[in-house]
Order: structure tokens, then sequence, then C-alpha cells
């Protein structure tokens, strides 16, 4: 009799830890999925359960520091300086090259400075100030298309250049880019990603609750703009209010679907995302237009949609602003917005912070201070303090496998991590290393804590540095 | 404010190698009170000494060759746990001693210490003991239960002893310590799965083959995964992680190859039983299953087959 | 740095330190392992091969200037496998128990690489004198090693030195230090120990060298 | 017991059993010294399986009709180092003809293989002492020595693979200094050995 209590308290206890791998293999319904990943945070719901919650809430702010390059390409040439007045929408950087993208004033006000200032992961960048006048005036003649359906398709991408859209998921890559097809290729699927896998980051979850229909108009634009027929949101089963909420928006819209993905990290990476969907992989070193695809994150879309109907360029943005913060908040604010006043409006530091990240957990990238501002693709603002902050010791390698069983590119990290400390390039290009989207998940893994992704970015950052030599 | 600066990613699996080790080790407290249970004090002191002696020998080389040292990962524990769990009962004080420096010194330290052994120092450490005082090795006993009894010697089930399913199960037969019992073998081994310490691979794989191989060769399947060592080699020794495959393929060859290797050395060898050596002689082929048998990589289908 | 003149003493005693066969070199591993058994099978491989290191090395070096370059490894092969045959014959007849023990590991001290490598190295360059030293430095090298490495394993493998028990009664000695694994395992530990004290040396002369050169 | 059942337990107890490397204490010297590469180990014993199987074939024959009719048996060992060493240069001379593929990659292995003394050791076992198969005493013959000479090498060749992928994984290993090198590789040797010990009795 004790022992039969004993084991029905042991298999309680068990039961009430039951971790995810075992309870998605058993309790869960097949979904779209890939092979590889992890579960960051599981035990804390991702960090996201500060600000799963929290409506998106309108700041702005008495300045913005808005920088030339929050894109993927050249920087910006300023055409405004200092003393001026602006309006907010008002073209204040000029397009530079093939990739380059117009920048707009966000606020309305006087320019204080145009000078270089210092950026998230980059080195000084020519940056517009602006004090804001709180008059809220728009520049003149700001005019959209009215409804996406009905507009003529030719005119949607350069609407959408004009608007100065980037992508606003993280890789800031121009959208009219993206939406012109290179010779020769076709498309035939755009993904919305509305995956969100990323933990701590809840904008793109409360942009899809609140704001669907801007989304789905975005995907229309999209997909109209290309002749595309199949529309395809894909979003992760712990967001079902989500899923709820963009079925409605969709219902009725033609070629647009709502593919639920499983709950797990880097679901959301273009290449681990397109494989869920469509069942296609992306060849090594191409675009995924190789396999007619196109993947553009929700905000991006909802961006577009902005701009085609309305005519709006993208003067704001929703960023999630949580970590050792008072009141962790979605705020929609001002392209240039700077870090300390969001933290200001979320009620200041809760503890002292010891580590500022822009972007979630896994990917984010650290700041030197508070004082630099949001740029185009940046959803989201993480506060560390001390404890959670500092760096931990590289343990010897226990060859436990979890960071093979974690890489979503099947890749060897705990070969590629000996190669590269080594410095053996050509080894480490041989094991493919190119390949290593740097989504962290063996770092994340990993019992000994080793730094296998920042030794791959090192690495990969090397070998490219070493080709643009030659 | 001066803030700390770091590569991505910023946030960290709770588990690390001494919270992994921990949970091993966890796993293997049924199974070593079930040996205690029916081997008495003698079996304590055979773990006991094996434990201890692991743990300062690990010390005692760190110190001397002024490494960092690591005992607070548990590994020595666990190998030295694992050492003595392998011994039978009536094992003399030297015994445990020696296995366990064998197996830290001579397998593992001497080639780099924690996860640079090339196989399972546990298992060396035995298949060195085996050779060496093969008569003290074999020295099996029937169970006691702490009845006062005195030990009676007797020869295990693989070498003729009869016994019924249920205590085969239940552990009451003659063989190691920690090999008698296997249902606690089995409740370490979900906890282990729950806890996300090991998956399923290996041990599955590993019973399955030897049942079915088994019972190929006419041997009595349910005896042959429940008699020996199979269980407690299968669950704790060929799941340790330096030593077996990293990707899932290579796990499944080598959980089957352990399996057939275990099956033939018992029908055809000289040893009754084979599950050190099987293990020991997978662990040698492991390096190979890890250059050669690797998870696909993304995205590189069309050009593989292009160039093949 | 000039070259040492290479004297008698000094050719001799290089085959036992500097360029020890087995311990430095590690030539001819295959008869150190079948022969370290016990410390008595030891010394007669080891004086087997000095006898052929020492035959070998003075008919090559009789013969360096005879011998033409393209045939000359065929022509050593000769000479040794002349000398392993004699001793071949002696062991049989005069010690049969060692050969009874060493078994073919005898007539394999031809394609033992420290003797092929000697003639190749030295007694093909080097005058009758020196190559007899060499030879007898060499062997003396191999012999002193290998039984060092038989003494271990004996003392572990059967609690006894040249069949002398040590240990008395109560030792159970382990067997696996006479059997196969236990020589690649003793070997490999006993090359470890000696690689360590050599290291030490070695830093030791070139700190020393540096306080000079400072 | 059949041919085929006695022919094939010969063949498991050459590779597994009586290993040239883990029990028999033959060809040691490429087994340490060329077995850094998984690629150049399987080239070695690739060669080497070709070179004993022909070295077991001819040596007995000569043995079996030559020596032992004329009395000179005891001329074995320089007549059998002599054969190797023919056979060695002519195998090569002919492998570079034939297939100059074959010769890029075996080729710079065939002069080391004459000091093997697996080879001479083969031979030499070849007109030695019966051994116990499957319960049977077992002379050798024609076919048997010519089987001893290949599966005898393809136990060296899984030896010397399994050696090379042991090797290959232990280099980025913080071995100690003084271990590094040839006496690691004796220890991995020793400790591949005790494993290999299981397989004790298999086919006798």
């Amino acid at each position: 009799m004790v022992g039969v209590t004993m084991f029905a308290c042991i298999f309680a206890f068990l039961l009430h830890h039951i971790p995810h791998h075992i309870e998605r293999q058993v309790l869960c319904l097949p979904k779209y999925s890939f092979k590889g990943g992890v579960h960051p945070l599981h035990s804390q719901h991702e960090g996201k359960l500060p600000t799963r919650n929290a409506p998106i809430r309108d700041f702005v702010s008495d300045s913005v520091v808005i920088p030339m390059s929050m894109h993927l390409g050249a920087p910006s040439k300023p055409c405004v300086s200092k003393g001026d007045h602006v309006k907010i929408g008002q073209l204040i950087g000029e397009p530079v090259g093939g990739l380059g993208l117009p920048v707009h004033a966000s606020i309305s006000g006087e320019v204080t400075a145009v000078e270089p200032r210092l950026i998230t992961g980059a080195g000084p960048v020519m940056c517009v100030c602006i004090q804001n006048d709180f008059a809220d005036e728009w520049v003149d003649g700001i005019q959209g298309y009215g409804n996406v359906e009905t507009v003529d398709p030719a005119l949607i991408v350069p609407a959408i250049k004009a608007a100065g859209i980037c992508g606003m998921g993280g890789a800031s890559f121009p959208a009219h880019v993206k939406l012109t097809l290179p010779e020769g290729k076709t498309c035939d699927t755009i993904i919305l990603n509305g995956a969100e896998c990323e933990t701590f980051l809840t904008a793109d979850y409360r942009l899809m609750i609140e704001e669907p229909r801007r989304v789905v108009d975005g995907l229309r634009a999209e997909m109209r703009a290309l002749g595309v027929k199949r529309g395809v949101i894909a979003i992760e089963d712990n967001k079902m209010e989500a899923i709820e909420s963009m079925r409605k928006a969709a219902a009725g819209r033609e070629g647009v679907e709502i593919a639920v993905l499983r709950t797990k990290y880097p679901q959301g990476g273009e290449k681990q995302l397109i494989h869920a969907v469509t069942g296609r992989q992306v060849p090594s070193g191409k675009l995924p237009i190789e396999v007619h695809t196109i993947v553009t994150n929700v905000a991006t879309a909802a961006a577009i949609a902005d701009a085609v109907i309305d005519g709006k360029p993208l003067i704001s943005r929703i960023t999630t602003v949580t970590g050792k913060v008072v009141n962790p908040s979605n705020l929609r604010v001002r392209i240039g917005t700077v870090v300390a006043d969001m933290i200001g409006e979320c009620g200041g530091y809760s503890e002292e912070a010891a580590k500022i990240v822009m972007g979630g957990g896994m990917t984010g990238v650290c700041t030197a201070n508070a004082d630099i501002p949001i740029a185009k693709a940046n959803g989201g603002i993480v506060v560390y303090n001390e404890k959670d902050a500092k760096s931990v010791d590289e343990e010897p390698c226990i060859r436990c496998a979890r960071c093979v069983q974690a890489c979503p590119m099947g890749l060897d990290p705990y070969k590629l991590k000996h190669l590269c400390d080594a410095g053996n390039l050509e080894g480490a290009k041989a094991n493919h290393v190119m390949d290593c989207i740097l989504c962290g998940c063996c770092s994340y893994a990993c019992p000994s804590r080793r730094w296998l992704t920042a030794a791959f970015k090192n690495t990969k950052d090397a070998i490219a540095a070493a080709a643009r030599r030659k | 404010m001066s803030l700390y600066m770091s590569t991505a990613p910023h946030v960290r699996s709770p588990q690390n190698t001494r919270s992994l080790m921990g949970d091993v080790l966890i796993a293997l407290a049924p199974t070593t009170i079930a040996g205690i249970y029916f081997f008495g004090v003698s079996a304590a002191i055979v773990v006991a000494l094996a434990t201890a002696s692991a743990i300062l020998f690990e010390y005692l080389w760190q110190k001397l060759t002024h490494k960092t040292i690591r005992i607070g990962d548990l590994s020595a524990a666990v190998t030295g746990l694992l050492v003595g769990l392998n011994l039978p009962p009536t094992a003399p004080w030297w015994l445990p001693i020696i296995g366990s420096g064998l197996a830290i010194i001579l397998v593992k330290q001497l080639f780099g210490g924690i996860g640079d052994n090339f196989v399972n120092p546990a298992l060396a450490a035995r298949g060195i003991l085996l050779a060496s005082w093969p008569v003290r090795m074999t020295a099996f006993v029937l169970p006691t239960c702490f009845s006062g009894a005195d030990a009676t010697t007797s020869a295990t089930v693989l070498a003729g002893y009869e016994a019924s399913y249920m205590d085969m199960f239940l552990g009451n037969i003659p063989g190691c310590i920690g090999e008698v019992c296997k249902a606690a073998i089995l409740l370490g081994f979900l906890y282990m799965l729950v806890r996300g310490v090991i998956t399923w691979r290996i041990p599955v794989t590993f019973l399955a083959v030897v049942f079915v191989f088994s019972a190929i060769l006419g041997n009595d399947p349910l005896q042959a995964i429940l008699c020996g060592g199979v269980m407690l080699g299968a669950v704790f020794m060929a799941t340790d992680y330096t030593t077996s495959p990293m990707s899932a393929k290579g796990q499944f060859i080598y959980a089957a190859g352990c399996g057939i290797i275990v099956v033939i050395i018992r029908n055809f060898c000289n040893y009754p039983e084979g599950v050190t050596y099987a293990i020991l002689v997978m662990n040698i082929v492991t390096p190979l299953l890890d250059k050669y048998v690797k998870p696909r990589l993304y995205g590189r289908l069309k050009e593989e087959k292009a160039n093949g | 740095m000039a070259k040492k003149e290479k004297t008698v003493s000094s050719v001799f005693f290089n085959g036992i330190l500097n360029e020890n066969p087995t311990l430095r070199l590690v030539l001819g591993i295959c008869p150190t392992l079948a022969s370290t058994t016990s410390a008595s099978n030891a010394v007669g491989m080891g004086l087997a091969a000095t006898f052929v290191l020492v035959g070998s090395n003075v008919v090559i070096s009789l013969l360096r200037n005879i011998i033409p370059d393209k045939i000359r490894i065929p022509a050593f092969v000769v000479i040794i496998c002349t000398f392993v045959t004699l001793v071949e014959m002696l062991v049989k007849a005069f010690v049969p128990a060692l050969y009874a023990s060493l078994g073919m590991f005898i007539p394999l001290i031809v394609v033992n690489c420290i003797i092929l490598a000697r003639a190749e190295a030295f007694a093909s360059k080097n005058g009758v004198l020196l190559s007899a030293a060499d030879g007898l430095g060499m062997g003396a090298g191999f012999t002193l090693a290998i039984t060092v490495i038989g003494i271990v394993r004996e003392l572990l493998g059967n609690g006894s030195v040249f069949g002398l028990s040590l240990f008395g009664e109560g030792f159970e000695p382990m067997l696996l230090s006479i059997m196969a694994p236990g020589g690649f395992l003793v070997f490999g530990l006993v090359l470890g120990v000696a690689n360590y004290f050599m290291n030490k040396a070695e830093k030791k002369k070139t700190e020393e060298k540096g306080v000079i050169r400072a | 017991m059949s041919g085929i059942a006695k022919v094939l337990l010969f063949m498991v107890n050459c590779v597994l059993t009586n290993n040239f490397i883990f029990s028999r204490y033959l060809g040691n010297c490429p087994f340490l010294g060329v077995s850094n590469k998984v690629e150049t180990a399987t080239g070695m014993g690739l060669a080497v399986t070709f070179v004993m199987g022909l070295a077991s074939l001819f040596t007995y024959l000569i043995y079996t009709y030559i020596l032992v009719p004329l009395g000179l048996s005891y001329l074995s060992t320089i007549v059998f180092i002599l054969v190797i060493a023919s056979l060695v240069q002519i195998v090569e001379m002919f492998i570079k003809k034939s297939s100059p593929s074959l010769y890029k990659a075996l080729g710079i292995y065939l002069p080391l293989i004459t000091t093997n003394c697996a080879v001479l050791g083969v031979c030499l076992l070849n007109i030695g002492s019966p051994i116990t198969i499957g319960g049977e005493v077992l002379e050798f013959n024609l076919l048997y020595s010519v089987l001893n000479g290949i599966f005898g090498a393809l136990g060296f060749l899984l030896a010397i693979v399994l050696m090379a992928g042991v090797r290959e994984r232990l280099e980025t290993s913080k071995i100690p200094d003084c271990l590094k090198g040839f006496s690691s590789s004796l220890i991995i040797a020793g400790l591949m050995s005790v494993a290999f010990m299981g397989f004790a009795g298999l086919g006798a």
C-alpha cells in the first residue's frame, strides 16, 4: 500500500514536470514544423508573460534621433540641416544606391542636429535629431490609393519604396527589393511571418490581435503586386488569440490562409518557416525566391498596408519593452525614439540594469548605453539584471550532442566550434559554417555554456572579410 | 551606467553539466538502494568505496597537474558509482578502489578529462578488472535481503541459475550490485527521460535488438533482456554522452551494434555476459559514426544529388 | 652548432639515452610488446636483437663501399636475415624454453625496424668500430628499455621479477598486465613517464643555455 | 561441421578474435604510425590486405613444394623476406602500370609494407602450429593460408581504421604533454584491445 502511494506520488510529481519535448511528442497533433530547434525559457513562457496582455500604447517622445542607416544597404543622404522645421512624413534622407531607402521625419519640429551618433551594433552613423513641437502636423501631399483590392498592382511596389519600408522582423532588407522578382524567377507563395518565436517579444502578437486588418491588407497588397495566388500567415500554436483574430480578419479574403505552427525556436527563421509551411528547402547560399517563396514579417505587412492605402511613410513601429522595467509594455513609438525615453515611459528600471539588449534573448544585440535610438527593425528592448547578464565561463565540451540535435540547419556545432577556436577557416567552411543562421540554439542548449554562436559569427565575419579582400 | 556587452544568445538553458550529472545520480539512486537491499552492507561498502575513491582520484589528479578542479561537476561521482554498481557484492575492498583509479586516471584524465575519454570509464575499468581478477569479478551470491543468513555462492542466470521472470524483474537473483533490480533501473530511465537528460533512442533500440536477436537465435528473449547487465548497460552506460554518437541516426546504429554484439558474445564466446565489451567496442566505433553518419544538412538535398 | 666528434663511447651512450630505440625513437614496437610478458623473456629478446644488431652493423660497415647503392636495402636485409637465422638456431639449440615463449618473434627480428634503420642510418656511413659501438649501444638501449617494461608487467601480472616472487601468497596479480592489452598499456605508460623526465631534462637544458646566452 | 561453416568461423576468428594487432602483436609500427587520418589508414589497410593475401599464397607454395622437399626449411625466414620484398616491388610496378589512380591511393604505403611484421608474421604462422576452429584442430593448407593472409589483414584494416577514427576525435582533446604521440596511441590501443577481449573464444 505504501509502495503504491509512493509510486503514485512520484508519477504525479513527474507528470507535473513533464518537459516540453515529451509533451510535444505525446500530447500534440502534428503541426507545421522543422527539424531541430529548442524551447528557450519554456518554463517561463518564453519570457512573454509580462507583455502578452499589454495592449499597444502610443508613445511620442520629446525628441527623436533618426539614423540614416536603418536598412541593409548604403546609408541614406540627409537632405535637411540644423535649424530646419520638418513635418511628419517629410523626407529627411534620400536613398543611395540599389538597396537604398528614403528616411522620413517621424515627428514634427525643429532639426536640432545632423551629426554622427552611435546606434545599435554599429559605429557612429549620421543621424538627424528633431525636437518635437507636438503640433503633430503631417507634410502635404500624403495621398493613398484607398483600397488594396482595387489599386493598380503596378503602383504597389513604388508606393512601398516611397514609404521607406524595410523588413521589420530584424533583417531590415528593403521591402521593395524583396518584392521585385529577379529575372527568370517566379513566386507562388507569400508567407507572412507571425511566428514571433523569439523570447520576450510580443509586439507582433499584439499587432495581430489588435490590428489584424492592416496585416491582411498588407499581405493582399504584396500578393497583388506580384500576382501571387497563395498568401499564408504563419503563427505559432501558443498564440491562439492571434490565430483567432487573424482567422476572422482573413475570412473572405482571396487566397489568404492561416498556418498554425508548432511552438519552437527558431520557427520564425526564414528558412525554417519556408520548410514548415511549404515543405521546400532553400538551397544553401540562395534566397527564398529560389523555391518560389517570399517571406515578410507581419509588422512589415502592416506598414505596407499603411503605405498603399493611406500613402503614409514608415514613421512608427510597435516595440516590446520588457525585462527589468517597472511596467513592461508594448509601445507604438516613432522611429528614432531613444531607448532611455522608452524605458522611462515604462516606469524606469525595476532593478539595476546590467545589460540592455535590442531584440529578443536569442538573437538580440547588446547596447553600450541607453542613449541609442530605435530603428525600423527593432522589435524589442530587454533589460537584464546583474544575475542574468553575467557572462559564464566555458566548460569543457562533454559531447552531449544537444547542439547537434538543436541545430535547425543540420550542422555539427561541437565540431565547428573546435575548428573556429583553432582559427581553421578552411575547415570551418568545409563543415558548412556559412550555412549557420546564428539562431543561437546551440549556445542555448549547451550544458557546458560554450560560446558556440559567438564563435560562428566571428568565423563567418572573418571568412566574409577574407572573401572581400580577394 | 556600465553595461555588459556580449553576443547572442542572452538566455541559456537551465541544464548544465552539474545538473545533468546530478540527475543521473538521482536516477541511479533506486538502483543503488535496491542493490544494497538485496546484498546488504557489503554492497553498500563497495559502492561507497568506489564513489569516494573516484572523486578523490579526480581531485588528486587535477590538484597534482595544476588543472581546474572539476569534481563539482559530479561526473567523477557518476563514474565511481557506476564502477561500484558493476562489481559483485563480494568484491574485496581494493577492487572498487583500483577500478575507480583506472576509470578516472587511465581512461579519463590521461586523455584530457571530462569529454575527452573515448571509451566509457566505468566500463573500461570493469573490462580491465574482469580480465585481471576473473574469479573475484564473478563471485556472485544469492540475495540475502538483510536476513542475516550467510551469503551463498551462486552462478548468475546467464550461467545457469534458474529464476522466475518476476524475480529477475525485481532483482531477487545473483549478479552485480547494480544490475539485478530491473524495476529500479526502469524507474531511473523514466526519471532521466522526463528530465530530458537522455533520449529514448539508445536504451530502447539496444533492448529491442537484444530481444529480437535473442529470439532469432532461439534464446528466451524476455530472459535475455531481464538477466545480466543489459538493462543497466543500455540505460546508464551506453547513453554516456561522451562516448555515444551525436546524430540520431548514429545513435540507432550504435545501439543496434551494442545489442548484436551482446547476443553474439553470450552465445558464441567464452564470456557468459558481454554487455561491457559490446558497449566498449561500439564506443570505439563511435568516432567513425560521428564522422560519417551526420544529420542531413538543410538546403543541400539537391546539391548532393547533383554531385553524387 | 658544430657537430660533436663521434667517439666510441658517445655513440654507445647515444643509443642508451638520447636515441633510445624503444623509448625515444619508438621503433620495434611488436617485439617490445610480445617479449615483455616477463623480465627474463625481455632480456632474452634484447640479447638476441643486440647480437643481430652488432653482427649486421659490423658486416654492413665492412661491405659499405662494395654494396651498390641501388640494391643496398635488399642486401642489408639478406645480411640481417643471415644473423637472425643464426640466432634462431642458437636459441633453439641452447635455450629451448626462451625459444618456446618467444616463438616466431625471433625470426621476426628481421623486420625489427631498429636493425634496418641502424644499417641504413649509421653502419652504411661509418667505420667498423663505430658501427659496432652503435650496434652495442642501440642493443643495450633496447634491452634496458624492454627489461624495464618486462619487470613492470611481470611484477603486476605475476607478482614476481625474473621469476622471484616478491609479494608472497596474499598478493593477487593483475592478470591483464601479462595479457595483450597490458602490453600496450604498460608500454604506453612507461613511454609517458620517460617522456615526462626527458621533457623536464630538456627544458632545464634550454633554460641553462638561455642563462648562458643572456 | 560443414566446410563452409568452418571457413566462415575461421574468417570471423581471424578478424575479431585473433586480431593481428590486438592479440597477436603484429603490424604495430604501421598501426601506430599511419593512423592519423581515417583516409590514409584505409589506404594502408587495403594495401596490406593485397600484399598479405599474395604473400601467404606464394610463401606457402614455396615452403611446401620447394623448401620442405629440399630439406631447406631452416632457410624459410630469409626466403620469405626476399619473396615479400620482391612481391612488394612487383605489385608496386604492376599497379603503377595498370591503375594509376589506385597507385596514387596506395603507392606511398607499398614500400612500407616490406617491413610490416604482420606480412612476414602471417607467412610464418601459416607454416607453424595448427589452430582450433569450431572445436576441431585445423592444419593450415593452401586455402586456409590465403584466408589467414586476407582476413588477418582485414582484421588489421579494421583495427587501423578504428584507431584512426579515435585519434582524429582526440585531436582536440587535452592530452597531457608527455603522453602526446606514441604514448597515448599505445594506451588507446590497449583500451581497444580490452574491448576486443570480449570476442575471446569466438570461432574457437
